[in-house]
């Protein structure tokens, strides 16, 4: 066990605390996405070093080679600081990993440049109506006329659709193939005709999410990722980075902080909340969860940086940190008892209404992303090497 | 011997249900949330059906039926997440007043559906920064919060030392403010005072308690059934959708969800009938019983209202299937009037532990 | 809601109070099975209709019409005076009302009268090692060679085999059949040549069942019960019986009367258990819990009465009856901590190591008569109207 | 910068497995729980590997090792249900006497596996009635139950005060009487003391807290051990067991119990390798990491062991497979030196919560 920087590392860290306390004032805070303020500031934090570190100087990034820590440095001290870091939508953490790895030298010159600089913005098009766990059963279909697909079906769960200029969407464009060989992976401009795109609002009562239609819309024949039928794989390729996101905790730790701080500060018949024995040692509870789920977290970084297994542990972080992350927003909901039912502004509103709203969004994120079913599906299968659920004949199964 | 529903009382659970399928779809709960005026029609329409005046003796023109029948339409109510002021105009207010002899004018016109009651009990329950009250015997002056229906005509109000006072809604110095709250087929506020005159109804500590039994063993009941729609919903959601070429209720993951939303569930019914019953049957459990069964009641039901929704995949978070209006009313009646914490803490010290 | 029990029922009541407290001396308290003084206090019992109660004279019963009323009340006042009521092993509360509903007159003649009395005891043979939640895949053979059956394979969880006279056994008697046609119900005496019981330890130290072999043991021909290959259905007769009695509500309660006792007399520090808010909370829960399922327990009771259905209120009860009375068990270890400990003799050791045992007693409870797992299937299926595991073939499934 | 076991301690680890799988095998376990003879066996031979002077210093015959390393064998130790004195004569004794630079003949002669100790610390966590120790700043008094490893040949005792003392399990008036326990691979005892000599190791209440962190860190890694054990035992029954005509494995309801074990107890490995670390090398947060790391292991500990015994159905039940054995010793692990509540309540305190 070393938790230790090297010298070079540390360097590090003072060289973005310095850049933090020069620029801090130049950061974003609650600028719209388009803003030249948030696109200047992506630009100076790629100049850096502090957000495409990696992606390669001929396509927009800064070039860097791979360094976890530097990483993890960057993250910690804008944190720290509360500045936002680089931008993060699903453009710049799903597609252009994707184009690096599987796209051609022509879409890696056209598309990756503008995704990090903040100029082209994407969503996600996956999930369907119909096929949300089993998600190879998408119906949205495109068909090869002379050089264009032609796409109709729809699409859910696409967020940022309503802002996107582009989107990466998975369509069917071999109906006869097995159901996971049928599928493409096409990107295309929002804006063509025959696409409509209506905010699904949610029970947070926010619309976080658009469902997203598609009529005979036209996209060219060259605008798919890999090959014909080759969707599925191009798709996986990048999954797996979007689970880990989900439950992380760093911020549940923070979260963690917020509640104590809530539970000293709030009192019930000038009693403060964390005074009481049956919360106290609910919260206690939580903090060991926490602590254990950072712990993990540390682990699984060291491994990557020193290339040792712990596909366990990165396996259960979705499925613990977002069960974990619901049940801290719940103890502060009950801490507070009546104020905790509070949404919406007044003055017995606290810290924003945040606690309901996140008690909420992530029972949502217990669900997406693979809801907990399926993660246990994906742990007990690949984690345990348990055997997969036989397969059912569809008229056989009643 | 018989435990568990009459004939009559089967039958008044048919004609509310019946009734409430009719009247109160998710459509007019919607509209309510955004205007809350439907909210007067419904109540108008259940005072037809006699429910306004459930607990009010007939000969102040209500129907004279047991805490236990209120308990049954409580849970109706929280089937169809229908917004109505049952819990304070219906319950809690006659309660009090029919306890203590007084203001017969009003239940007499509450049993009509000419006016309704609020309530203000939080002071009692546990006070907050920034609020408190103070009575003098003749006005009151101060604040209080999370009155529950704000928009009612005279409010019923505990104070700290559980006295319980009437406050017209239009005397002097009143002023309201709303507190949006999540559960939106509620209606919740701060009600401020100064020199405001108000009516002692009670100081007889055993009033105030007969009145937040009965209240809390109608929000444990209003759960009860929002919990059992939810968990149908779930049950019935599973059979129709299919993922991996097989509906979503073969899996066995799914079949155990919904199997331990109900073995959680079920036993609950015989207990919110027991803690109904309780109330003026069997007065030496009726507050025990009342704290334990609202505890247990908001542990189920938070459990059935996440895994119902769980069991709705990604549908569950959308407003389109608006299974979110139940979920928050079973959150909404979890905190009101106690939370569990506070209510096992209650039930131990009630028990001398 | 009518708790009230009418004169008659009322008058019952004094009568049973009458008895117990003229006869409660000759109760037989740690007497064994096989004592005068057992078969004494039973004969006395069904005398007087206090057991065996609705069983028709002519088969040594009492002879009554069906009362569930009077039997609740018997039920209730030998509990309350701590004396020990009727005789209840697996004979009587299994063999007897399958034979009275599927026996030849023979049968009832023969079998009925001793086993009520006492005299003849009983064993169960159902499951085996290979055969437990998928019980309808026993192996243990009865293949008929001219007028006897030649038994041979082996039954596991025989309690009360090594004292039983008789056993009440499945085999499979037509090999071709599909697996649950196959089957057969045969009695048989204990004391056949080629039956060996061995004592099966398990995790309390105690052995409370038996492992027992069969080598060619030699039964007569018409100790059978139904016809050849409907054991399946016999069985199922009354197994839903057995699972009622698990997890009974009343038994939980007197327990939760000792945990509090416990909590309000054991000190740390010389605070009392029950004064540690953490533990009261858990403690609360609990009761909580255990009044709902006692309420369930007299919405059955009074469903059977009065004909109402409340199959679902039935269904649940013993996944939810084991799972409480397991964790109110595990509430008095943590309370008691390092004292919780103790199991054996010595000064510290509190209710005679009640808790530990019936701990670890309820988890096979948990398991036994069922998995949580099939109980949950049963919930769905039969309580829900969830469609059935689809049926997979033994070589798809790997 | 490396969050997890160095090379060394993976051999470490490998080296303590390899030896135990192959001498403390289930049946060696059984044999113990017979008659305490192995123990001794058991004991010479973790010796021999130096495990016995793991913390003690290379000049007093030690091996000088870290308390992280001692976490691991720990976790080793409590795979196999090994009987074995390693939590009192290996680490908490060790660490009350490098601490105070006390008695460094017991810890040679225990380093060379010729000397073991025992732990008396439950007057300072919590004394029971009929309990009470007395020490007059020369000789002992009174009486102090579950002594953990009673077989010593010296006691590190813990009185209310915090002071630790020890006491020659040969010296005047010392009383023992064997308090059975549910884990039959420890041995737990009541001590007796009459006007018996005690010596005085430490008044430091730092020096008594960090021996208890120690050791409370060590019973969390043993919980490890043992849950991972049953979570692999599990999972290798349902793989071979059929029913149904297909193995259990196959079943969702099945895979799911086993995903939840592993899902729960696989950032528990890294939280005990750093409440391990902490000890030494992040004394600040050495307390409450070790509080939360044992009441966290506990309560997943418990967990598995419950879900694992279900998944082996009646086979789990029974002495046949000995799954009892883990099971039990993460029961005792779950109350030794502090249960969870008693723990989480600490780690607040210090948090000045």
């Amino acid at each position: 066990m070393d938790l230790s920087y090297s010298a070079e590392h540390e360097a590090f860290r003072q060289q973005v605390i310095a850049f933090l306390k020069k620029h801090k004032t130049l950061a974003p805070v609650g600028a719209g996405l388009r803003s030249a303020k948030t696109r200047d500031w992506q630009a100076l934090l790629i100049e850096h070093g502090y957000t495409a570190r990696t992606i390669p100087r001929e396509y927009g990034g800064f070039g860097a080679k791979p360094d976890l820590l530097k990483g993890r440095i960057i993250a910690e001290e804008f944190a720290r600081a509360q500045v936002p870091g680089g931008l993060s939508g699903q453009g710049i953490a799903m597609l252009v990993p994707t184009l690096l790895e599987l796209g051609t030298e022509e879409q890696k010159q056209q598309f990756i440049r503008p995704t990090l600089s903040g100029e082209m913005i994407w969503c996600q098009g996956y999930s369907e109506p119909g096929a949300g766990s089993d998600l190879a059963s998408l119906k949205t279909s495109a068909v090869l006329e002379g050089e264009n697909w032609l796409v109709n079906g729809q699409k859910i769960w696409t967020s940022t659709a309503q802002i996107a200029d582009w989107i990466f969407c998975l369509v069917r464009t071999e109906p006869d193939a097995p159901k996971h060989k049928g599928i493409s992976f096409l990107l295309f401009r929002m804006d063509t005709p025959g696409i409509e795109v209506r905010p699904l609002v949610d029970m947070t009562g926010l619309a976080n999410f658009n469902e997203t239609f598609f009529t005979d819309v036209v996209v060219p024949k060259n605008q798919i990722v890999g090959f014909r039928g080759e969707g599925w794989r191009v798709a996986n390729t990048i999954l797996g980075n979007e689970r880990d996101s989900l439950g992380n905790p760093n911020a549940t730790l923070s979260r963690l902080n917020a509640l104590i701080r809530l539970m000293k500060s709030e009192t019930v018949g000038g009693i403060s909340l964390i005074s009481m024995p049956a919360y106290r040692d609910r919260l206690m509870k939580i903090q060991g969860r926490v602590m254990a789920l950072r712990f993990n977290d540390m682990r699984i970084l060291s491994a990557k940086l020193n290339r040792k297994d712990a596909s366990l542990a990165r396996l259960i972080v979705k499925l613990q940190g977002t069960e974990l992350r619901h049940d801290l927003e719940a103890l502060a909901i009950d801490a507070m008892g009546e104020a905790g039912l509070c949404f919406g502004e007044s003055d017995y509103l606290r810290d924003g209404g945040s606690w309901q709203y996140q008690y909420m969004y992530f029972l949502g994120l217990i669900i997406g992303g693979g809801t907990s079913q399926i993660q246990k599906n994906i742990i007990s299968e690949r984690g345990l090497g348990m055997p997969r659920e036989p397969r059912v004949n569809a008229n056989t199964a009643t | 011997m018989d435990f568990g529903l009459s004939e009559e009382q089967t039958l008044l659970q048919d004609s509310v249900n019946r009734f409430l399928a009719d009247q109160v779809s998710l459509d007019k709960v919607r509209l309510f949330t955004k205007n809350g005026d439907t909210d007067k029609q419904i109540w108008t329409s259940l005072c037809t059906l006699g429910l306004g005046g459930i607990l009010i003796p007939e000969e102040l023109g209500g129907t004279g039926l047991s805490p236990m029948d209120a308990t049954i339409v409580a849970e109706c109510l929280g089937y169809r997440v229908t917004p109505s002021s049952f819990l304070s105009t219906a319950v809690m207010a006659p309660v009090a007043l029919i306890a203590s002899s007084k203001r017969e004018d009003l239940l007499s016109a509450s049993a009509e559906g000419n006016h309704q009651f609020g309530l203000a009990f939080s002071e009692a329950i546990g006070s907050r920064d920034g609020s408190g009250l103070n009575w003098d015997g003749n006005v009151l002056d101060g604040t209080t919060v999370f009155v529950q229906d704000l928009n009612a005509d005279t409010f019923l109000v505990a104070t700290k030392e559980k006295h319980l006072l009437l406050v017209d809604a239009k005397a002097t110095g009143v002023e309201k403010v709303e507190v949006p709250n999540i559960d939106q087929t509620r209606v919740m506020g701060a009600l401020s005072f100064k020199r405001s005159p108000a009516e002692l109804i009670s100081e007889n500590i055993d009033v105030y308690h007969q009145v937040l039994d009965a209240g809390r063993v109608m929000l444990a009941a209003d759960t009860l059934g929002a919990a059992q729609n939810m968990l149908n919903q779930a049950v019935a959601y599973a059979g129709q959708r299919e993922q991996f070429d097989r509906v979503i209720a073969s899996f066995q993951a799914v079949k155990h969800m919904c199997a331990e939303m109900v073995a959680n569930l079920e036993p609950c019914r015989a207990m919110v009938w027991y803690a109904g019953h309780a109330l003026n049957e069997v007065k030496d459990e009726a507050r025990v019983t009342a704290c334990h069964t609202k505890a247990h009641l908001s542990e189920v039901g938070q459990f059935v209202a996440k895994t119902a929704t769980e069991v709705h995949g990604g549908m569950g978070f959308t407003d389109l299937v608006g299974l979110h209006y139940w979920f928050k009313r079973i959150g909404y009646n979890r905190q009101m009037l106690g939370s569990p914490e506070l209510l096992r803490e209650e039930a131990a010290s009630l028990q001398d532990m």
